[in-house]
């Protein structure tokens, strides 16, 4: 049971990193970066049910993941605009104006 | 008889030094006084060097004193002097031949501008070579041997705007410094094997006087390594070469340094050392054979010369070879008596050249001639030292030589015949210099004028000395005090008679010829020229020694130089450049990361962390 | 089920909470202070207000030595909000090392911001600092995971929002996108970790789950491997160590100098601090071994990779900075290095004689700020008048301003690790705890790299002294600023001519057995 | 007689009391400047010559002071011991190896303030760092302890960083770095060394009721002794219990780091090449320092350490080091004879004659030892003496090229002679001081191994010919018109000279002076050798 939980939540990590190292669009990029955080939730509530020794200290571990997600990503987004503002563009692999 | 002034034999050096100070102070200030300084400094040694051989004629007893110089754990080195029979002769020797060049000089050098930084340098030099005879061990020999040499190439540089003058200084120093090393070596090669590290002669003598306390073969070793440093100064074959060109000095010091006393200085050291050759048949043999092949070897070369002071400088080498030889068949007694009398002819030769350059300012004697009715002191003066050179009774060399070839008769005749024949070259190359010189009608008009007094009353001293100095050991019964009280033995006298009129004989021969070809012209004087004009070449070439040791030496030092350059550049260079090159790689690599892709950022971390992941963790799982 | 029974905020507990309380305090007010004012008004004396409510931080803290006396080996730890937060000798000393920071860099940005065109409102960029350190402080004192990953993410997110404050230049919203999206990135993975571990110990509690682990790693070793690499691997991207360090130098360049001197030191600091808890809580735990403190067999692996990780820090950093031109992405990359020396007392673990790993570590860190904040410090006045940071700028600066030159020389020297500096005796204590642990070859590559080093901090010096500027004029250092620096260049060298006094001072307060090992909740 | 006036330590910082003075002058007044310096360099030089003459090696403790510097109380949960730390010491001291090289040290310097009138621009800064560099060296000279030995060392490779960056010729910049980062290397092996004696051989435990206090010092003494004495906790067979213990394998680690350390600084072959462009780029009065002073700094710790930690190793080493001391001399002497940059031909051929300082050390018996200080004291002074004149040439010609350069004799006939003087002096002419130095370190090491100093001995000759050939090309020829106006040795280029000549001398005529101060400066080395023979 729970292994498949676990399993679910590794797939999970892996569609999101591979989708916030591919993905040309920015806002692809952040939604797949929330992708990553939602499997670790996934992960927390499965070990606080059918952990080891399940307790609660998982669920409010996530919620507290939830809401640090979204302010994460607003402003993650708030950057993109202005970010957006000043390229014209939100395409990732323009933002390399600094390198080397 | 207790010694009295031998205590202050230390003093003899100390004259000239101080000359040489207050000159090196002063100098520059002084062109008229600073001569008379020199002059005046080895006056007082000399008269000092004379009361003590008096002393030491009178039979006062050998005396040394000295102190330490560096005392290290349980090891000294000392420094120190002693008086003996022979470094009594040879303090008087050194010191008559430098006042006389002193005072020779004041007259040659007149119009030099740095008349008193060459007096200087003459002083220095009598107080490093009085040194040298008075030193009472190897060491301080040895210091006092490479302070002549310093002296020797700063006075054969003494015109060092001169081209020549500067490479022959630089070869005489260096050259020398090549048998200087084989002495370093053997000098090392005492201290560690002398019981108590002692390296004065006394302990010489005695530990090399008794067999077995030193093997033979590092006897024999260092025998030879000191030979070596000998044969560096004193011109012996295959280091001879420094010594004609070292003509290029004032012709003073070739009188001075490189007729009368340094260059005999190696004799001088196998003379004192030679306990240790005594031990080792070997090394006297090469001594001998060394020794005979330079004499007739210089010999030969001096015939086919033209310039008055090199066929000198070749009859220097040829008679030091007569000494050597005389060493390594055993006869100190015959080697010093030769050095005694040589120093005097030879340096009355030398300076009878000067006085002739000084006249006509050309050193060749092709352009020289009928100078014997200008300069008359000047000429006979000249005679008696060509005489006494070519061994013509009754004068000193005759004598000296006789010496020698009686005792090569006596136990090695081939080394008697190369004498022979070498004495007839001397006679033959040093009537050829007479003739063309003095004899016949002047050429190219090159009448020259007689010196002044202050130069020919030294001509005529040693004159006198050469026609006297022979007196002091001849071969008739009771006559031969001279080697009794040098060495404890006289000369051999086995077969003198016969000895005496071969020498004299062959003598003449040479004279002879030499008129015949010279001045009666009865023998065209291209005659062998004409016969076979690779053997004049080859010896007016001198054998090409020169270029060979060009050859082999400098070019093969310079080709090893670059060789070592080129590595030094590149590769232990490369290597440096290569270290620092991986660095910078490395960063290239580092930086080559920094594509400004932030997606790419993120994949080198998570392939980071599968890596390290992987590689640690999986070694477990393996 | 086990429940850990929930402990109710004391009186007392509110004390030990005044630092934080405060700064939140602070920053909502000076927020709407900010938003209420008109736009006549001006906002110089909000930054003046942030640095006073961040001394009285530090104050705050300083009383809480009194409080609580790490100082008497028989002090107890104060554990607070069941068990999930601490105030011990540890928290304490980073919590002033981390306050000290944040004021000198808030007083060196005062005037550099202020004359930042690129940033509109300057206010918000100094209020925003203060949850920025909140978060930090709380990094020094957590016990659990829970708290950890809070301020992980207070600490991150306010710091994106610092390099984006610098709206009109695309450079810093640029930077400020990198920097989220690979700091958020980081975290999820640091929360992989953390959520397998929690799974596998049944407890976000490092005290509870350095008492569990060895079970657990007994039966799920796979899980816990991954757990305790995926934390690593998050926290390695904070400190910018080899290869998750990217990001660092496009980040630091994109920001305003003040901010980047924020991200150099108190965030590569704070996460620092967090690894340290968990480290020291997971891999180095303390085992009834007749040598005392040890290592699991786990740990030794996540040691290794530690170790790994610093070797290629300290390799990379280096070589990576020798053709670099622009002084900021010079600084990020010796930045970069520095993370590894600081990793080493970290990586090391500790045997029977050494176990001195977090004195190392705490002087190390001291002198790293001082001497990273002067130099940033420096570099905010020269790039100013030079109107960019590349090397060429401090061409002849030593005409321009010798004594901040002078200045200069004695914080790169330190940087360099050479004598007679902090950054000398940081690197030689480090040296001497590897040796004693035998780890020759991380010895060797420390002291190789810091020759290299020598390279490009002497290179700027070479500039500095032996190249000519374009012009003479006088260069003007603003007071704030050449306060901080020279308050740095005289720490640094405190540091280098009596190192004991933070030792000793350091060595009575913190105990491993106290303060480090947390224990396990009853 | 020295009382419990701290004479060493002001011997020490006397440069930067000038430094001070210096600081408060106006940059713009040159003379004012260059007086306080030479007047500041006088100091150390006369302190150091009445230590000289005060100094007798039976009282060793006579000018010692030890102070605690920096005591580090370390985290002690560690079982079994009660307290640990670090105790580094403030702590100077003279003795027979040491006193010779301060004495050096410290003249070279005055005459370098001295030649530093060629120094053109910046004086102020140049004499800050140039009494800085004292300071370094003479500390190095006098410290004993491992961690303030490398302070002063370190010390030295800034203030000449600065030296050579800033006043040296063309590519000073280069030469800088070179030597910045080829220095900064040898420092570090040096440091990884020290270390690792400091955290075992500098480990002592003092038994207690609890366990024990550990110690680890940095006190030289300290770890020789525990290195040598039989029951130390270093030579306890290694097993799990001990960490203090040192294998063989550790030994040899740890000599041969310490031997490539001071190589690099020595010269030693193939360490050679960073301080050719040294020789070649930093301005003369520095080289003079360099190549007088910085050099023996080498020489110097491989007798102290090297040799005086690990007699054992170096008896064993010893073949090797001869034959990399023979091969400096004859490779330096074959390079320095093609070279046409006089300066080069200087610098190869000090890398010849470091070459004679690693035979005299490799022979480890007094005689040898003694031989190597001297040549160090020796060549000290006659490179200063040669890269003096060379300044002055520099100055006046413009050029230190051989083929731009002839019959200089003419124009400036005091500075040819001292060119002749010290070039022969270097070539070791007895009389001069190079002979003794060459000679005793043959003569030491050709008790042991005889057919190497044989070899190196050609290295005689090859100095013969490669200082007469660029020498000679200096100073003999025909005069050139371009230089026929030049002026000769100003006074103040004059003194130094002389002094430096005058010092050359006397160490040639009385070596004594030397050896006698140096007189049982090894005992203990060659005790302990002699032990391991009886052992």
């Amino acid at each position: 049971m729970l292994s498949s939980y676990l399993t679910m939540a590794a797939i999970l990590f892996c569609i999101g990193l591979y989708g916030a190292l591919t993905k040309r669009n920015a806002v692809i990029v952040l939604m797949s970066v929330e992708l990553m955080l939602n499997s670790v939730n996934l992960n927390l509530v499965a070990f606080s049910k059918y952990g080891v020794v399940p307790s609660l200290t998982g669920q409010i571990f996530s919620l507290f993941t939830i809401s640090v997600a979204a302010a994460e990503v607003a402003v993650g987004v708030a950057i993109l605009i202005a970010l957006f503002r000043s390229r014209g563009s939100a395409n990732v692999d323009e933002f390399n104006e600094m390198r080397r | 008889m207790e010694t009295v002034l031998s205590q202050y034999a230390w003093l003899v050096p100390v004259f000239p030094l101080a000359a040489f100070l207050i000159l090196l102070a002063f100098g520059r200030g002084m062109k008229r006084t600073g001569p008379v300084i020199a002059t005046l400094g080895s006056l007082a040694s000399l008269v000092l060097s004379a009361l003590v051989l008096i002393e030491q004629l009178g039979g006062a007893d050998e005396y040394n004193n000295g102190f330490d110089w560096i005392q290290i754990g349980g090891y000294t080195l000392t420094v120190g002097f002693d008086v003996t029979n022979l470094t009594a002769l040879m303090m008087v020797v050194v010191s008559l031949v430098a006042f006389l060049v002193n005072v020779y000089s004041i007259g040659y050098m007149k119009d030099d501008e740095r008349i008193s930084v060459f007096f200087a340098y003459v002083a220095l030099f009598t107080c490093s070579m009085l040194g040298l005879v008075i030193a009472d061990n190897l060491l301080m020999l040895y210091i006092f041997w490479e302070l002549v040499g310093l002296c020797s190439f700063l006075l054969i540089g003494f015109w060092y705007y001169k081209p020549e003058a500067k490479a022959a200084a630089k070869k005489a120093f260096i050259v020398t410094r090549v048998g200087d090393v084989g002495f370093l070596i053997a000098l090392l090669l005492l201290f560690w094997y002398m019981p108590d590290h002692d390296l004065s002669f006394a302990a010489i003598a005695n530990v090399f006087g008794q067999t077995g306390l030193i093997t033979e073969g590092i006897t024999t070793l260092i025998a030879i390594l000191i030979f070596l440093g000998a044969v560096g100064k004193s011109g012996q074959f295959p280091l001879h070469v420094w010594l004609p060109d070292a003509m290029e000095g004032p012709t003073p010091i070739s009188a001075l340094i490189h007729a009368a006393t340094m260059v005999a200085a190696g004799v001088f050291l196998v003379a004192r050392t030679f306990p240790i050759f005594e031990a080792s048949p070997a090394a006297l043999d090469t001594v001998a054979w060394v020794g005979a092949f330079t004499a007739i070897f210089a010999a030969s070369i001096a015939i086919a010369q033209d310039d008055i002071k090199r066929i000198l400088a070749y009859s220097t080498v040829s008679q030091l070879g007569y000494m050597m030889m005389a060493l390594g068949l055993g006869s100190v007694t015959a080697a010093m008596f030769h050095l005694f009398t040589h120093a005097f002819f030879k340096a009355l030769l030398f300076l009878g050249a000067g006085s002739v350059i000084h006249a006509v300012h050309t050193q060749n004697i092709h352009e020289m001639g009928g100078l014997g009715k200008t300069m008359k002191t000047t000429a006979w003066t000249f005679a008696v030292g060509a005489l006494a050179l070519a061994g013509i009774p009754p004068l000193s060399g005759f004598w000296s030589k006789d010496a020698i070839l009686a005792e090569a008769l006596h136990d090695h005749p081939a080394l008697f015949a190369i004498g022979i024949a070498a004495a007839l070259l001397t006679a033959l190359y040093m009537s050829r210099l007479f003739f063309l010189v003095f004899a016949g009608k002047p050429r190219k008009g090159a009448s020259g004028h007689e010196s002044p007094a202050v130069m020919t009353v030294p001509l005529v001293v040693l004159a006198l000395l050469a026609v006297v100095a022979g007196f002091v050991e001849m071969p008739f019964e009771g006559t031969g005090w001279f080697g009794e009280w040098l060495t404890g033995h006289a000369a051999a006298h086995e077969g003198t008679a016969l000895v005496m009129l071969v020498s004299t004989a062959v003598g003449l021969l040479g004279i002879y010829l030499g008129w015949l070809i010279y001045v009666k012209g009865a023998i065209p004087r291209d005659a062998v020229t004409k016969r076979m004009p690779w053997l004049t070449r080859l010896l007016e070439r001198k054998y090409y020694i020169d270029e060979i040791y060009h050859a082999v030496f400098v070019v093969s030092l310079r080709a090893i130089g670059r060789a070592f350059d080129a590595f030094d550049r590149h590769v232990v260079g490369g290597a440096v450049r290569l270290a620092g090159g991986a660095a910078v790689w490395t960063g290239r690599a580092a930086t080559r990361m920094q594509n400004g892709q932030l997606q790419s950022y993120g994949l080198y971390a998570v392939i980071g962390l599968v890596i390290l992941a992987a590689a640690i963790a999986g070694r477990r799982f393996w | 089920m086990l429940m850990t029974a929930t402990q109710a905020l004391t009186g007392p507990d509110v004390a030990y909470l005044v630092p934080e309380i405060l700064l939140v305090g602070a920053a909502i007010v000076l927020t709407v202070l900010d938003l209420l004012l008109p736009n006549t008004v001006r906002r110089g004396w909000i930054s003046w207000l942030t640095l006073a409510s961040l001394a009285g931080a530090a104050a705050a803290v300083i009383g809480q030595f009194a409080m609580f006396n790490p100082f008497d080996g028989d002090a107890e730890v104060v554990s607070l909000l069941s068990d999930s937060y601490r105030i011990d000798g540890f928290a304490l000393v980073m919590k002033l090392v981390i306050l000290t920071a944040s004021m000198l860099i808030l007083l060196m940005g005062i005037r550099t911001i202020e004359r930042d065109d690129a940033i509109p409102d300057k206010g918000e960029t100094f209020t925003m600092m203060l949850p920025a350190v909140t978060g930090a402080l709380v990094l020094c004192s957590t016990a659990d995971l829970i708290t950890m990953f809070v301020g992980l993410e207070l600490l991150g997110i306010s710091t994106y929002v610092m390099i984006g404050f610098r709206k009109k230049s695309s450079l810093a919203s640029e930077a400020a996108f990198k920097y989220i999206v690979i700091g958020a990135v980081s975290s999820a993975i640091i929360l992989f970790g953390m959520s397998y571990l929690y799974g596998v110990t049944g407890s976000t509690n490092l005290g509870w789950i350095a008492w569990a682990l060895e079970q657990a790693a007994a039966d799920y070793q796979a899980l816990v491997y991954v757990a305790l690499f995926f934390i690593v691997a998050g926290f390695a991207v904070k400190i910018a160590a080899v290869p998750f360090h990217a990001w660092a130098p496009d980040v630091y360049q994109g920001a305003a100098t003040p901010v980047t001197a924020f991200l150099a030191v108190v965030s590569k600091a704070a996460a620092f601090i967090a690894l340290v808890r968990v480290i020291f809580n997971t891999a180095v735990i303390q085992t009834p071994f007749i040598l005392g403190p040890g290592v699991s067999p786990v740990g030794e692996d996540v040691l290794l990779a530690l170790k790994v990780l610093a070797a290629a820090a300290m390799i990379v950093g280096t070589t990576a900075a020798l053709r670099q031109k622009n002084v900021k992405r010079l600084l990020a990359l010796s930045g970069v290095a520095n993370a590894g020396y600081l990793l080493v007392p970290l990586a090391i673990g500790i045997g029977s004689t050494s176990t001195n790993n977090l004195g190392d570590f705490a002087f190390y860190l001291v002198a790293y700020l001082f001497m990273t904040i002067g130099a940033f410090a420096v570099m905010a006045v020269v790039g100013r008048a030079a109107g960019h940071d590349e090397l060429k700028g401090y061409a002849g600066l030593y005409y321009r301003a010798p004594w901040t030159a002078a200045g200069m020389v004695v914080l790169l020297v330190s940087l360099a690790g050479l004598p007679v500096t902090g950054g000398f005796f940081g690197k030689l204590f480090i040296l001497l705890s590897a040796v004693q642990m035998k780890d020759y070859w991380l010895a060797a590559i420390m002291v190789v790299t810091s020759v290299i080093s020598y390279y490009f901090y002497f290179s700027i010096i070479r500039q500095m002294f032996m190249r000519t500027a374009e012009t003479e004029a006088k260069l003007s250092v603003p007071a704030p600023t050449g306060i901080v620096a020279w308050i740095c260049v005289v720490a640094t060298l405190a540091l280098g001519f009596l190192p004991n006094a933070f030792m000793d001072m350091f060595e009575q307060a913190v105990t491993l057995s106290r303060d480090i090992w947390i224990a396990v909740p009853k | 007689m020295a009382g419990s006036f701290p004479w060493l330590t002001l011997l020490t910082f006397s440069p930067i009391i000038g430094l001070i003075v210096l600081l408060f002058l106006p940059g713009t007044n040159r003379r004012a400047l260059r007086w306080t310096a030479i007047v500041t360099t006088l100091v150390p030089l006369a302190l150091s010559l009445w230590l000289f003459a005060v100094h007798d090696a039976s009282d060793p403790d006579a000018f010692r002071e030890k102070a605690d510097w920096i005591t580090i109380a370390l985290n002690h949960e560690a079982v079994n011991i009660e307290s640990s730390a670090y105790v580094f010491q403030y702590h100077l001291a003279i003795d027979g190896l040491s006193l010779p090289l301060v004495v050096l040290a410290s003249l070279v310097a005055v005459m370098a303030a001295l030649a530093s009138v060629h120094i053109k621009k910046r004086w102020k800064a140049f004499y800050v760092w140039f009494l800085l560099l004292e300071t370094g060296m003479l500390g190095v000279f006098l410290a004993r302890d491992l961690i303030l030995f490398f302070l002063f060392f370190e010390l030295t490779l800034i203030a000449l960083f600065f030296l050579i960056g800033i006043w040296g010729s063309l590519n000073r910049e280069k030469a800088a770095n070179t030597f910045l980062i080829y220095n900064g290397l040898g420092s570090a092996l040096m440091l990884i060394a020290f270390v690792l004696l400091i955290a075992t051989a500098g480990a002592s435990l003092n038994a207690t009721q609890q366990g024990g206090d550990l110690v680890y010092t940095g006190d030289y003494a300290t770890i020789r002794s525990n290195l040598t004495a039989e029951n130390s906790l270093t030579n306890l067979p290694g097993h799990y219990e001990n960490p203090f213990a040192l294998s063989d394998g550790m030994r040899w680690a740890i000599f041969i780091l310490l031997l490539a350390a001071f190589g690099i600084k020595l010269p030693m072959l193939p360490f050679h090449t960073w301080m050719l462009r040294v020789h070649a780029e930093a301005p003369p009065s520095v080289v003079m320092i360099h190549s007088g002073v910085l050099l023996k700094m080498g020489g110097y710790g491989l007798i102290r350490f090297g040799v005086g930690l690990f007699p054992g190793l170096a008896e064993e080493a010893a073949f090797v080091l001869a034959l990399l001391g023979a091969a400096g001399v004859l490779y330096g002497a074959a390079l320095a004879f093609v070279q046409t940059e006089f300066r080069l031909v200087l610098a190869y051929s000090s890398v010849s004659h470091m070459g004679i300082v690693l035979l005299g050390i490799a022979s480890l018996n007094e005689i040898g030892l003694q031989g190597a200080v001297y040549q160090l004291v020796s060549h000290g002074l006659i490179s200063a003496l040669l890269f003096l004149i060379v300044g002055s040439l520099h100055e006046r010609t413009g050029t230190t090229e051989l083929d731009e350069l002839g019959g200089l004799a003419r124009p400036m006939p005091f500075m040819s002679g001292m060119l002749l003087a010290a070039g022969v002096a270097s070539l070791g002419l007895p009389g001069l001081s190079g002979f003794v130095g060459e000679f005793l370190s043959f003569l030491g090491l050709f008790e042991t191994m005889k057919w190497v100093t044989a070899i190196a001995a050609i290295g005689v000759i090859l100095a013969a010919v490669y200082i007469l050939r660029s020498v000679l090309k200096i100073t003999f020829g025909p005069q050139q018109e371009r230089y026929a106006a030049l002026k000769d040795a100003r006074l103040i280029e004059a003194v130094p000279m002389i002094a430096l000549m005058a010092f050359i001398v006397l160490l040639g005529i009385y070596p004594s002076v030397l050896t006698d101060a140096m007189q049982g400066s090894f005992d203990d080395i060659i005790a302990q050798l002699n032990a391991r023979m009886g052992g």
